[in-house]
């Protein structure tokens, strides 16, 4: 009885982990796919998509810190400006203007942001865990307002410029190779979380998220994983800072409001959380729709952002994504 | 002649799209003691949730007394006279004990609280304790008490002894039998120590795998030993 | 053909009533104006723009000009969002007209930006000698702190340090403060005989005059001097009586009198539907819109960025604020500066009433930056 | 042998309620103890204090010669002392196979690592099938944990505390909700326990308790009122009145 | 001295006030466990309909207040059974989607209908000027304002605590099926303290309005400060909400008198300081 069932456990996992790899590979293409077509279809408005990946970076970030830890933050545009301005710093006050080092110097800006952030953060759970990351994103901003000789204070930090990519490809008015660049950095950071979130990390972290008490009691120390995911997400959000900076060469304090934080809160929980899809997907078509109806009505638009969240809840409460998603694995079921 | 407490009749339920249970009928006569056995997954909570209207009914009737609650919800069954005993026991935990009751109390006068405290002092000890501080013990007590309180004309217990030290299982056993026979309470009781369970019951029913495999007395079930190995998975009864 | 003008400004959000006022503007301008110069049809592109956000402002001006093909991009409310479309004005070879944003430094970023509203160190010097010349010797200065915030107390400070005041010290708040109680007692403890006062027009406005009525500091007589933010028009019901013998300068009130702001106030009027909300982003939009008008006459539709520009320095005409000409070194606007008080008109209406006028001001923020 | 777990002069009251009151044990390894007691008697509370859940007001806890009383939870688990809960605590939105790889993954230190999947790792899986299937539990490897019965999350909660290979396993009513037909296969996976391991289980049903205990320690509240061997235990007068009831009187403990 | 006591002043009406908008959204929060980001938008509509009450229809400043509450309740119950009934007890995250979409349709309406000017709730002569206390005066809103504090944290204290309304609401918020189950009537008592934290929030935007005035961004420009006063007090819990108000108000009083310009960092210093020594706030309900 046992042995039978052994056998038929041992093939199950298998067939799983086939599904799981195409089902990767689909995704990667797809995100391949939908960018081309960005490019074909939107040749005019590749400063929109290019800002869409800066902004997806920042909801995948978030996504690791909220979807997979349940840490409710409505802080994370620390993390993403901490990233920008690194990346403009660099380049405005030191004359760093290679586009790889400006990233490099936006994960490390961000990475370390989200270090301070999580120390904070992880303080306290639930509403108060919210209301701290409110106050840490008011004191970056305050902060970055105040030290106006580093980063231009409320007038933004100007001044920041790229050179060519590998010194080849400039960026230009029609924003081709910030776009392209932001696609390479985009599916390489999708692939490594892919990665990350599979790992036994990840699965920890899974594990804190529904229960921390239950994960202590299994002998691991939720604390210091969540730190070393916040710095994960730190760096990837950084990532994104930079790619902002680097395509639109300011840096402004909006990067690190509360209301960019909430944006891309909402953008998660739009595609739906705790799955890199949901957050891409979220972000996109948010930004998209946002920027379809703002522009067909620039007055009374966000009566129209309004009533789609509203919808998203009422018929696809798991997010877009999600909702699909859990439907075709019904049908599967079904088959 | 007074219609039946409890009358169920071609049940079927489940979670979401998950089926459990498949075409249950049975009923009761005011008074009755049923158990409702069964091994793990089978369907017992599930059968006892769907009668207290917390699951979704895909088909079926359920009547108490004289109305038909097939389509009531949950809070208007509880005021028909049905009272729920949950198996995850379901105690408020930010509320202390004393409110705990008085949730019970179905609008009877706070005086009546004494009745629980006579069932169990322990309660009385701890009435001013969150419901989250209690011991898993206490718990069962409370929630226990909790639905006795209203008065229910038909009972549903979920595994009541879980957790309970042998003095007070054999205390609540008895008080169960009291409340059945002084108090012309329909009792179901779902658990998974039979020998309480076949001590206490005059009638018996078997799930498997949502469907009812067996019907029958206390002492047919002690002397179907085929029945009890392959329905109960134990040995024998003593 | 079309040309097209692409304008950027807040259009909802919190500061959706400057962007209601710069579509007012426009409206207004093409209305009195007509939509066509010559064979070519003006068409006006709007873009929201709720929030100071650089990053968005410049996807947004590219979008403008790469997919609409704009020929003049215009608007812009905040310094930020405006900073960041200098970059690209050379390759798009589009103008860029600002109608509000009001930094001084902006007009140096770029050979190719005009700006028809003002500046705070222009609308900020001349209080500062007002204040002077009422005897008022001590004052504190009392701003929100951001960028325009710190323009006004750099050109207050300089205008009144200047006239031989003393400005016995600079307070900074908060852009979000509600409660400005605390603020009044400290006005009240400086021993200063007057406050300078900038917050951006708005909600905190109205907050700030009634604690400074409420906590006694206009029974006490300590005098109020402030850019005209304080006070526009729009927010002057609300402050009611609070705000009555506040003195403002500023480069528009609704109430100036002049045919030509007469047709103007109609005519915006009408645009927004409710009078009342008529604000100063209007009057920038609309000498904007006149500036953009000369433009396409003098390149006669084509798009020729520079030359556009080069035909407007210089320029000068009577705005409904009054007579302003176009500095054809820092392509700012140089125009007058009017003192006013906050009174009530025949007809029980708050109005701000002109006073006094200082005329032809040029931007003495630029030559502070140098 | 020199024990490897000691409680010594434990306390705690939470206000004016002493629930632990002096409380001293101590285990050697192999040691199989039953810790029996009425309702709210202290039992899952000293079980909170030992394991580090709960700051004791006093008193200390050594585990194999270590004094542990300033170590945090996890730092419990990881010296070897692992229990199991009372109400059932598990990720309602993971699988078993999940869960108890975690455990394993956690116990050989390897939960740091931020690639490749359990799935694929031999030696992980082939521990979680044996696991599992000892349990009964292998056709629902791959379910959520929210989707499966009660009776069956009590074995996995063992599960999982066997998976971290603990010296000490302090077993918090193990078998409550699990019905008789799968008691005996808790009771053959207690049996299957190393020998070297300590054991210590709190358990209302008296069968299991003298079909495994080889010593009972009676709780009452909050203060040690027998330790000794589980034929005595039916004798005194103290327990059976607080605690056993007529159970006393049949003649299980045989 | 005079000036400690001129800023405990200060401080103490800014509390109130800060208490008497807030306090709706604590009971949706703590009791209810709604992410209420609408609270906002129900205190804009209370205040707009006082507003139009008072200015456009005349009427005296006591009606008005009792117009705009149950005119916000009556606009509120559809959104209630429409909207908010599909969100109780769903996770924190999709209550927050639904609440941040309402609260956008609101502002664009009110934008719409009423414009973005500024519009004010005109004071009886009783409440206007300034009362003296001795060493200062006060405005005298503000003491009414915090009389109204007191008594509508009187009053919901001893709803929540006292009655059997309180207790079954509690019951039904931690575990709303078993309270159904005892017959508890789930849906009535949800509804009916809904419509309480709105009139609450109503009235908030009403008497508050003197400070934060009413405009169409409103609902979303104080949302930050609603959050953290209830989340610091400890949400639902009436007692920590004031004593939140009253120490947030201090700390926010004190910082803006001795460094405005650093105004902002004491203050959220401060509040990272105060959830890290209670990380449930003053008075968190325990879950
Ligand atoms: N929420 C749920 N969603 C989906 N399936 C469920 C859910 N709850 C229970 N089930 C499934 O329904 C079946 C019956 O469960 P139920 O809890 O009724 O069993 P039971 O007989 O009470 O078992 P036990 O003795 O363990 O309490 C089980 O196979 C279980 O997997
Ligand atoms: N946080 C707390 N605050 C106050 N009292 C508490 C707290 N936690 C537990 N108690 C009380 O301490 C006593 C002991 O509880 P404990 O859970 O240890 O009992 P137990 O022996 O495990 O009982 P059971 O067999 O019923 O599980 C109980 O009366 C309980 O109400
Ligand atoms: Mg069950
Ligand atoms: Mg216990």
């Amino acid at each position: 009885m046992t042995i039978a069932m052994n056998t038929q456990i041992t093939t199950a996992a298998p067939t799983r982990r086939h599904r799981s790899l195409g089902r990767d590979a689909a995704g990667i293409a797809a995100i391949l796919v939908l960018a081309g077509f960005g490019y074909l279809l939107f040749p005019d408005n590749l400063a929109l998509l290019t800002r869409v990946i800066a902004i997806s970076l920042l909801v995948l970030s978030l996504d690791l810190v909220t979807g997979y830890c349940g840490v409710a933050t409505l802080g994370h545009a620390a993390l993403f400006g901490s990233g920008a301005y690194a990346a403009g710093i660099v380049s405005a006050h030191y004359g760093i203007t290679d586009p790889l080092l400006m990233t490099a110097a936006g994960v490390a800006g961000g990475a370390a942001a989200g270090l301070v952030c999580g120390f904070v953060v992880l303080r306290a759970h639930g509403l108060p865990q919210l209301v701290l990351s409110i106050a840490l994103i008011h004191l970056f901003h305050e902060f970055a307002n105040k030290a106006s000789s580093w980063t231009g204070g409320s007038d933004g930090l100007s001044g920041v410029s790229a050179d060519p990519v590998f010194g080849i490809f400039e960026f230009d008015l029609y924003g081709h190779t910030a776009y392209v660049f932001g696609v390479i950095l985009l599916l390489a950071v999708v692939i490594l979380l892919r990665l990350l979130v599979r790992s036994p990390f990840g699965m920890l972290c899974r594990g804190i998220k529904e229960d921390a008490l239950r994960i202590r009691a299994m002998g691991a120390s939720p604390k210091a994983a969540l730190m070393k995911m916040y710095v994960i997400s730190g760096a990837v959000a950084g990532v994104g800072g930079a790619l902002n900076a680097i395509s639109t060469q300011v840096v402004g304090l909006d990067s690190l409001s509360f209301t960019l934080s909430a944006e891309s809160l909402v953008m998660l929980v739009l595609g739906g959380t705790g799955s890199l899809f949901g957050a891409l997907s979220g972000t996109v078509i948010f930004m998209l729709f946002e920027d379809y109806v703002s522009a067909a009505n620039p007055f009374h638009w966000l009566t129209m952002v309004g009533a789609l969240l509203i919808a998203v809840v009422l018929f696809a409460p798991k997010g877009l994504y999600g909702t699909a998603a859990a439907f075709f694995a019904r049908r599967r079921e079904a088959e | 002649m007074p219609a039946t407490p409890l009358d169920v009749e071609n049940l079927s339920a489940g979670y979401g799209p998950t089926r459990v249970l498949e075409g249950v009928s049975f009923s009761m006569p005011a008074g009755a003691r049923l158990a409702i056995l069964g091994r793990n997954g089978m369907g017992k909570t599930t059968l006892l949730a769907t009668l207290a209207g917390q699951t979704k009914l895909y088909d079926g009737r359920i009547r108490l007394g004289s109305s038909d609650v097939t389509a009531m919800a949950s809070a208007a069954r509880a005021h028909q006279g049905l009272g729920y005993v949950p198996q995850a026991r379901c105690i408020f935990p930010t509320l202390t004990v004393e409110e705990n009751l008085f949730v019970g109390l179905k609008g009877r006068p706070k005086t009546a609280l004494e009745e629980a405290y006579q069932m169990f002092p322990r309660l009385k000890e701890r009435r001013r304790n969150l419901g989250s501080q209690l011991s898993g013990g206490e718990q069962q007590m409370l929630s226990t008490a909790r639905t006795i309180l209203g008065r229910p004309s038909v009972l549903l217990l979920d595994e009541p002894l879980e957790g309970l030290a042998p003095v007070i299982c054999e205390e609540l056993m008895a008080a169960f039998s009291e409340l059945a026979q002084t108090g012309d309470m329909t009792i179901l009781l779902v658990e998974q120590r039979i020998q309480s369970a076949l001590d206490f019951a005059d009638q018996v029913i078997i799930l498997e795998r949502g469907r009812l495999a067996w019907t029958g007395t206390p002492d047919a079930l002690s002397t179907d030993h085929d029945a009890v190995e392959r329905l109960l998975g134990v040995g024998g009864l003593h | 053909d079309t040309i097209k003008v692409g304008v950027v400004g807040p259009f909802s959000g919190p500061f959706a009533l400057q962007g209601k006022n710069f579509k007012a503007g426009i409206d207004a301008y093409m209305a009195t104006n007509g939509a066509k110069i010559g064979d070519n049809t003006i068409e006006v592109i709007y873009r929201d723009l709720p929030a100071a956000d650089p990053a968005q402002s410049k996807a947004l001006a590219q979008e403008l000009v790469v997919k609409e093909k704009v020929q003049y991009l215009a608007g812009f409310y905040f310094t930020p969002d405006a900073m960041a479309v200098t970059p690209i004005l050379k390759q798009a070879n589009t103008p860029l007209v600002i109608m509000n944003a009001a930094t001084s430094a902006i007009v140096t970023k770029s050979p190719l930006v005009v700006r028809t509203s003002f500046t705070l160190w222009q609308t900020s010097t001349p209080i500062a000698k007002v204040a002077f010349d009422k005897g008022v010797k001590k004052v504190i200065s009392v701003v929100s702190d951001y960028g325009p915030g710190v323009d006004a107390e750099n050109a207050f400070k300089a205008g009144f340090e200047k006239a031989g005041g003393e400005i016995v010290e600079a307070i900074r708040m908060p852009l979000a403060t509600n409660d400005f109680s605390p603020i009044m007692q400290r006005i009240k403890d400086s021993g200063a005989q007057g406050v300078f006062a900038f917050l951006p027009s708005g909600p905190t406005t109205l907050g700030f005059v009634k604690a400074y009525d409420e906590n006694g500091l206009k029974a006490g007589g300590i005098q109020l001097f402030a850019p005209g933010d304080l006070t526009q028009e729009s927010d002057l019901p609300a402050l009611g009586d609070a705000a009555l013998g506040m003195l403002t300068t500023f480069h528009y009130a609704v109430s100036h009198d002049s045919p030509e702001n007469r047709a103007f106030v109609e005519a915006t009027g009408k645009a927004l539907g409710n009078p009342s909300e008529l604000t100063f982003p209007a009057v920038g939009a609309y000498d904007g819109m006149h500036v953009i008008y000369k433009m396409i006459e003098a390149t006669g539709g084509k798009q020729d960025a520079e030359k556009a520009v080069e035909a407007v320095k210089g320029l000068s005409w009577t705005s409904p604020r009054g007579p302003v000409s176009i500095d054809p070194e820092s392509r700012h606007l140089t125009q007058n500066i009017y003192l006013r008080e906050v009174t009530k008109d025949a007809g029980g209406k708050y109005i701000n009433k002109e006073i006094q006028v200082f005329e032809k001001q040029g931007d003495p923020g630029l030559a502070a930056m140098k | 042998m020199s024990p490897v777990f000691e409680v010594i002069n434990l306390r705690k009251s939470f206000g004016g309620l002493a629930v632990t009151n002096n409380v001293s044990i101590s285990m050697a390894p192999g040691d199989r103890v039953a810790l029996i007691g009425p309702n709210g008697a202290g039992k899952t509370t000293f079980v909170n204090l030992v394991t580090g859940n709960l700051p004791p007001d006093s008193g200390d806890v050594r585990l194999a010669g270590e004094t542990v009383t300033r170590i945090g939870a996890a730092g419990r688990v990881r010296r070897g002392l692992v229990r199991s809960f009372q109400v059932t605590r598990l990720f309602q939105e993971m699988t078993p196979a999940e869960h108890v790889a975690l455990a394993i993954l956690q116990r050989d230190g390897r939960t740091g690592r931020m690639f490749g999947n359990f799935l694929k790792m031999p030696n992980v899986m082939a521990e979680v099938v044996d696991l599992l299937g000892t349990l009964g539990l292998n056709d629902l490897m791959h379910r959520k944990v929210r989707e499966i019965a009660y009776g069956q999350q009590r074995l996995l909660e063992i599960a999982v505390a066997m998976a971290l290979k603990p010296k000490v396993l302090l077993l918090d009513e193990p078998a409550a909700g699990v019905p008789q037909s799968d008691t005996g296969r808790i009771e053959q996976a207690l049996a299957d326990l190393p020998a070297d391991l300590a054991v210590l289980m709190i358990e209302h049903d008296m069968d299991l308790v003298f079909r495994f205990a080889r010593r009972v320690i009676v709780l009452a509240a909050g203060a040690i009122i027998f330790d000794g061997a589980p034929a005595d235990v039916t004798k005194d007068a103290r327990v059976r009145e607080a605690y056993l009831g007529s159970y006393a009187n049949a003649s299980h403990a045989a | 001295m005079q000036t400690v006591f001129s800023i405990a002043v200060d401080a103490l009406a800014y509390g109130m006030v800060l208490f008497v908008i807030s306090i709706g959204l604590s009971v949706t929060m703590g009791l209810m466990r709604v992410v209420n980001l609408a609270h906002g938008a129900f205190a804009m509509i209370g205040g707009y309909i006082a507003s139009y009450a008072a200015h456009d229809l005349g009427l005296g400043y006591g009606i008005a207040v009792i117009v705009a509450v149950v005119g916000t309740i009556v606009i509120a119950i559809p959104v209630e059974r429409f909207l908010f009934r599909r969100i109780y007890g769903a996770p924190e995250l999709t209550q927050v989607l639904m609440t941040i979409g309402i609260t956008f349709c609101i502002i664009g309406i009110a934008n719409y209908v009423m414009g973005p000017t500024l519009k004010t709730i005109p004071l009886p002569d009783g409440l206007r000027g300034s009362a003296d206390l001795g060493f200062r005066t006060i405005p005298v809103h503000r003491l009414f304002a915090i009389l109204c504090g007191l008594a509508v944290a009187a009053a919901l204290w001893y709803t929540i605590e006292k009655t059997s309304f309180g207790v079954k609401l509690r019951a039904s918020v931690d575990n709303a099926a078993m309270a159904a189950a005892l017959g508890v009537r789930t849906e009535i008592i949800y509804a009916l303290s809904f419509a309480v934290a709105v009139g609450l929030s109503a009235f908030g935007g009403v008497v508050g309005a003197e400070l934060l005035p009413v405009e169409p961004y409103y609902a979303l420009r104080y949302m930050v400060t609603f959050l953290v006063v209830v989340s610091v007090g400890g949400a639902g819990s009436i007692p920590g909400a004031l004593i939140a108000c009253l120490v947030l108000g201090g700390i926010d009083t004190t910082g803006r008198y001795l460094m405005p310009e650093y105004g902002e960092f004491f203050f959220y210093l401060a509040v990272i300081a105060i959830i890290c020594v209670f990380p449930r706030g003053f008075a968190g309900r325990m879950k």
